[in-house]
């Protein structure tokens, strides 16, 4: 039993966060919003020389061959980042997706996946828990899905209808396509098995950024509340202004523990995996919810404008909270493993058995 | 204790709703916060004038029809039934309306008020400034007393319509010397004075709710000072009384979104349920509402009685406001994945205004006074409680 | 449209207010405590002769003909006081319900609320929302429910087992008898909407005793907020201590008109009485909570006491939460109101034509 | 990462399980607030440490078995799985133990501990004085030296298991000249000690759960220092950080709470369902009490590697109290009418002792400092927000 991270995973995670400190601003961000399409070729080409879009790609093709549990933490700094470039999800769900069809697909697997790993490529996915398809415009193959199908649909043969989201930085498309026997990577049983794994990886993506996100919004909030002055003081030497983040952080704090233990889950393909991801989903996406409710408190009337960098991060937790599973279903995932006969219920029934 | 509607209450409900039925425009008005919306929407105040509907509370000499504070209830009841537009010209009859009827001479009355219910002037406020939020006593702008006329120079921050408006009000630092509340004076200024600029400030959704407003060294006369040189302190807090009291937040609107937040739980009823908690969200916000409504309705008939609204303002701008941001959560909750997407986009259809109505109830624990120092209000003025 | 009291009724609450000041404090409630049977035929008496225990019973029994608005002011300061004596159910529950018994009883109601009316006799009431009967011990008649019936049960033909309240003031029994044709005094279609009503009156009676009881916990912690100190500062002083006594008040400012409108409901026998009195029950219960709990916050370890009297109106405010409907029927009541097809809802649906 | 028990640890686990099934008493004792059942739980403490799980954390020559922090987790599992006995010296051995081990000499720990582990000795808590509360540096008690002795004189409140135990501990003001926390300093007392009063104060259910203690010149020699003279507040803030920390409220107990709760919920289902918000509010106390056990473990992963607990000690504190009182309160919403019926009183059949715990758990946000103060400190110390 050892719940920390390993040094090397410490020390990645250090290096990518320095990364998008410098790089991933949110002047950066502000500038992206301003361009067509809302994507850089140079940072996801740095992000490539990082090797973080090689990750979980399997190590035949050309991949590190890590997991989600090498990836959370570098998830977390994304959210921290509010980073627009799909990173996340497709590291954490179009790359298993794709590598978990079955060996037929070795040649489509090889040709995509290695070109994912050296940043050429880009994938986006289409599942049904998604009304539309975020990033479908800058992907170079989508998974869609279909019934309990999953199809590998080049771009050229999609036809997209972009929507707008309160988040500028999500670029969300409708997307027409024509499902083929020749699109059709997966079906039956594994298809329904590989979409619902997606959603798991999905559900666990977004509660990684939403943590994330919670703390940037908690460090915003702290910053600025130094800064503005009521009744002759900063407000954050308020009691109530201090309790408004208190309150953030210890929903931030205990969502940590969930957050890392879905990923372990996840990682090892456990039978609590599911559940896990839910979990996490719901506290993580409260977390974020309360920091941008409590960060715009603090903020006063500033923390209403487009003008200070809350809202970046605001707009990205709001937008996250229905992506991958409302929390309804999230919650009802939970009720329904809580209130089954035999649940495993209690103390000493956390961790599954080796 | 009478719970029902005279006769002559029920004719005024009917004459109103048959006068908004002839004329509410079929769409909605685009946000008055667009040049264009701004313009529309000053064209339906006139049209609402036409009514004699512009300030129904109003004395008729001066374009109302001397209604009542129930009958105010009333024509806001049936105004936000029948979808009318928002009341660009809130931040003057609303707020400066009834100040201008407490402290205004009769010139003023005169002068002002006819033109605000007719939308021909149109107001913004200017409450804030940089670092004077909540704190209204820290104001810094000046006014200095120059023969018939007041020199002010300044700045105002968060004024809500300004970027459009006409003409602006706010308390002015009149006594150099001066701290606190103390040495303020109300004053009247045309935004079209020479050395008054504008800055729109983006607000959450882009659009330009608000805006800076700087005075450089500019002249109005002394007739546009409201109440007396030095007792600024005294008009304002009578306005910031009905902002975050009676007249700001009719429950008619709460009432009108709990109504629509029904309809849409029952229109998405399989989804919805699948969280149980969301039932109990929307039953909760039809209680809330009808509370925030008897309440309104309790308070009128104690003013008309002779009452005076006391630190109860206070209760009721923490009530509207978290009442507003859980009936928009609870909206955005039931649309789930959809809830981000924006009004009239691809896949947002039937998705209506849920969305900007939640951005907008975001700013209603702040804007008013922050429900901090609402709280704080509360605990040492109506409780009682020992100052820090 | 009239939303304010008369000023006979607002006289009569003032001298109602000074008696229970001056007569029902702390200590004598802990007096009565420590007696056998919890009660005080000393104070009914009082209570009689001020001729609150006459006020529903009607003229011609020798009451005041009054009605649930004429009394609800007095029942909030009954809650207000925690008076122990069940004067608030007798007035608006078995009062009532025994004078709505079919012509057919007049023999009964004449010889029992005349004397109820002088203070000679009083009444309990046995309904299926409640398990036990409160007050059971010292009722000359019992009003008991017995499937759609209801049954006046004279005390010698019933057996009591004493239960135990967390509130020492609160007196309950399981009852033992056997209805006969000779107790029933109404069935069907009458007993059912006789015991519907008693439940609507329960709630109220409820209702206006917990926003009492809220508004005295409120003041009961804004007093020690200034005696109790810490780091030098009394810690009313303190924003977020505050900020707990705010919070109550604003639950408490807001079931004042709810709680009213459901007694003119009430009194007026309006369509809309049910939902109404489940409101208030709620939102009045939601006040009293609240304010138990921010209590004990303000007074520190002195508030989880004996000693200190906060004890005795929380601990009524925990046992009338179950009372006479529990929180999820009620809101279950309003939810099935407010979610039929054509219910009334929206800007000017609130009140009923004349 | 690896979230697995050892194969050492699986043993360990067995181990415990089998001696507690053994040794349970069948029937739950009654509250170790009486005489009797005081008694009781010291006769069970003496039983668990023939079973040499007094406390597995110490050494073995101290009665303990040397057992890591992963380890103590899984005896608590076990023993809130077993429902074994509260225990009756959780002030010695989960405050003053731990802080024996950090600032006491050979001697002291050879001369308490095992005394302790065996429940030879019962420790009351001595933190509180009237107007010292969650402000522990207002002490105002004071020792003074007298050769090899202090006299002691003033009065501790709100000292829990007072009113049967044998030995308090506590901080008192050694330099009279000194404010706030300097100068005081950690002595042990035993309570029968000439000029010891004890005040039993009875709690919410009546019953003495804490007391105030008088001290009247009572003389402790010197060796009952713990820590140097003038030192105690950091001797003091080390046992309250295990206090708010991980020993006090293992994750078991609420993990437990939460199993009942499901199981309440589930045999009161038609009943329960009623409300839709419960069903919500059960499974919360479920996914709350997984998250506090989860973070525990991380916490004791990042100790045994030598990290040490810092501010987060304050979150836990606001995130059991309110866990446990919300899981409480939701048992009582189940219960409904009977919810106010004490346990094994007529009409109660089944009800078991919700009721208590939810008295109980009304405590939870104001010993060990209240939740306001627990909130000051997470702002101020791991947010480095600003200070008043």
């Amino acid at each position: 039993m050892d719940f920390t991270f390993s040094d090397d995973q410490l020390a990645f995670h250090d290096s990518v966060k320095g990364f998008l400190t410098n790089e991933v601003t949110p002047e950066a961000i502000r500038d992206l919003w301003q361009r067509d399409g809302g994507r850089s070729d140079e940072l996801w080409g740095q992000l490539a020389e990082l090797g973080l879009t090689a990750m979980t790609v399997p190590e035949q093709y050309g991949g590190l061959g890590l997991d989600a549990l090498d990836f959370v933490l570098l998830a977390q700094e994304c959210g921290y980042a509010a980073l627009p470039e799909p990173l996340v999800e497709t590291v954490m769900v179009a790359v298993p997706l794709l590598a978990g069809l079955a060996d037929e697909h070795r040649q489509l697997q090889e040709h995509w996946l290695s070109r994912v790993a050296s940043g050429e490529a880009r994938l986006a996915v289409g599942h049904p828990s998604n009304p539309l398809v975020a990033d479908a415009h800058i992907a170079d193959l989508l998974l869609l899905c279909h019934g309990d199908e999953i199809h590998a649909v080049p771009a050229q043969q999609v036809q997209l209808r972009a929507s707008e989201s309160v988040d500028p930085s999500r670029r969300l498309f409708a997307v027409d396509w024509t499902p083929s026997d020749a699109t059709r990577v997966a079906g039956g049983e594994s298809g329904r098995r590989l979409q619902a794994e997606a959603l798991d990886h999905g559900a666990l993506a977004c509660a990684a950024q939403q943590l994330g996100l919670a703390n940037r919004m908690i460090d915003i909030a702290v910053d600025y509340s130094f800064e503005r002055k009521q009744f002759g003081s900063a407000v954050g030497s308020f009691q109530a202004v201090k309790h408004l983040m208190a309150n953030v952080a210890v929903k931030a704090e205990f969502s940590r523990a969930v957050l890392y233990r879905a990923a372990f889950a996840a990682a090892r393909g456990q039978a609590n995996a599911a559940i896990a991801a839910s979990h996490a989903k719901i506290v993580a996406t409260e977390a974020a919810l309360l920091a941008a409710r409590n960060g715009i408190q603090v903020h006063g009337a500033m923390g209403y404008t487009w003008e200070v960098d809350l809202h970046i991060f605001m707009k990205r937790a709001w937008a996250l909270d229905g992506a991958w599973g409302t929390r309804g279903f999230h919650k009802a995932r939970v009720g329904d493993f809580v209130f089954a006969d035999g649940a495993p219920l209690g103390a000493g029934a956390t961790f599954e058995a080796r | 204790m009478d719970l029902a509607y005279t006769e002559q209450q029920d004719a005024f409900r009917a004459e109103v709703r048959a006068w908004l039925e002839q004329n509410v425009p079929a769409e909605p008005l685009p946000s008055f916060d667009t040049e264009e919306g701004f313009r529309l929407h000053r064209d339906w105040e006139r049209k609402l004038n036409e009514g004699r509907f512009g300030m129904v509370t109003w004395p008729e000499a001066l374009g109302g029809r001397g209604c009542d504070l129930i009958e105010w209830l009333i024509f806001e009841e049936e105004y936000y039934r029948a979808g009318a537009p928002a009341r660009v010209n809130q931040n003057g009859i609303f707020l400066l309306g009834p100040t201008l009827m407490e402290y205004g001479t009769e010139a003023q009355k005169a002068r002002f008020l006819p033109k605000m219910a007719t939308g021909e002037e149109i107001w913004a406020q200017g409450w804030s400034e940089p670092n004077a939020g909540s704190d209204m006593a820290a104001i810094r702008s000046k006014a200095v007393r120059d023969g018939d006329h007041y020199v002010i120079s300044g700045q105002k921050t968060w004024s809500t319509r300004a970027v459009w408006a006409d003409w602006t009000f706010g308390i002015f630092r009149t006594d150099p010397e001066s701290s606190r509340h103390r040495g303020l004076t109300f004053i009247l200024v045309p935004l079209d004075a020479p050395g008054v600029t504008v800055r729109p400030i983006p607000q959450l959704d882009g659009l330009p709710g608000f805006a800076e407003i700087f005075f450089d060294e500019v002249r109005v006369p002394v007739e546009n000072r409201l109440g007396e040189e030095g007792m600024g302190w005294n008009v304002a807090m009578a306005t910031a009384g009905f902002e975050r009291g009676l007249m700001l937040r009719s429950p008619a609107r709460f009432q009108e979104t709990a109504r629509r937040l029904v309809q849409l739980y029952r229109d998405n009823r399989a989804a919805a349920d699948i969280d149980p908690t969301v039932r109990e969200a929307v039953m909760r916000a039809w209680m809330d509402a009808e509370a925030y409504t008897l309440n309104t309705y309790m308070t009128a008939s104690r003013l008309i009685k002779g009452g005076k609204i006391g630190a109860e303002s206070s209760t009721n701008k923490i009530f509207w406001s978290e009442l507003d941001q859980q009936m928009h959560e609870t909206a955005l909750s039931i649309l789930g994945a959809r809830a981000e997407l924006k009004p009239h986009s691809v896949g947002a259809e039937g998705v209506g205004r849920w969305l900007d109505g939640f951005l907008f109830s975001q700013a209603g624990p702040i804007y008013a006074g922050t429900n901090e120092i609402q709280r704080n209000i509360i605990a040492e003025r109506m409780l009682g409680m020992p100052r820090a």
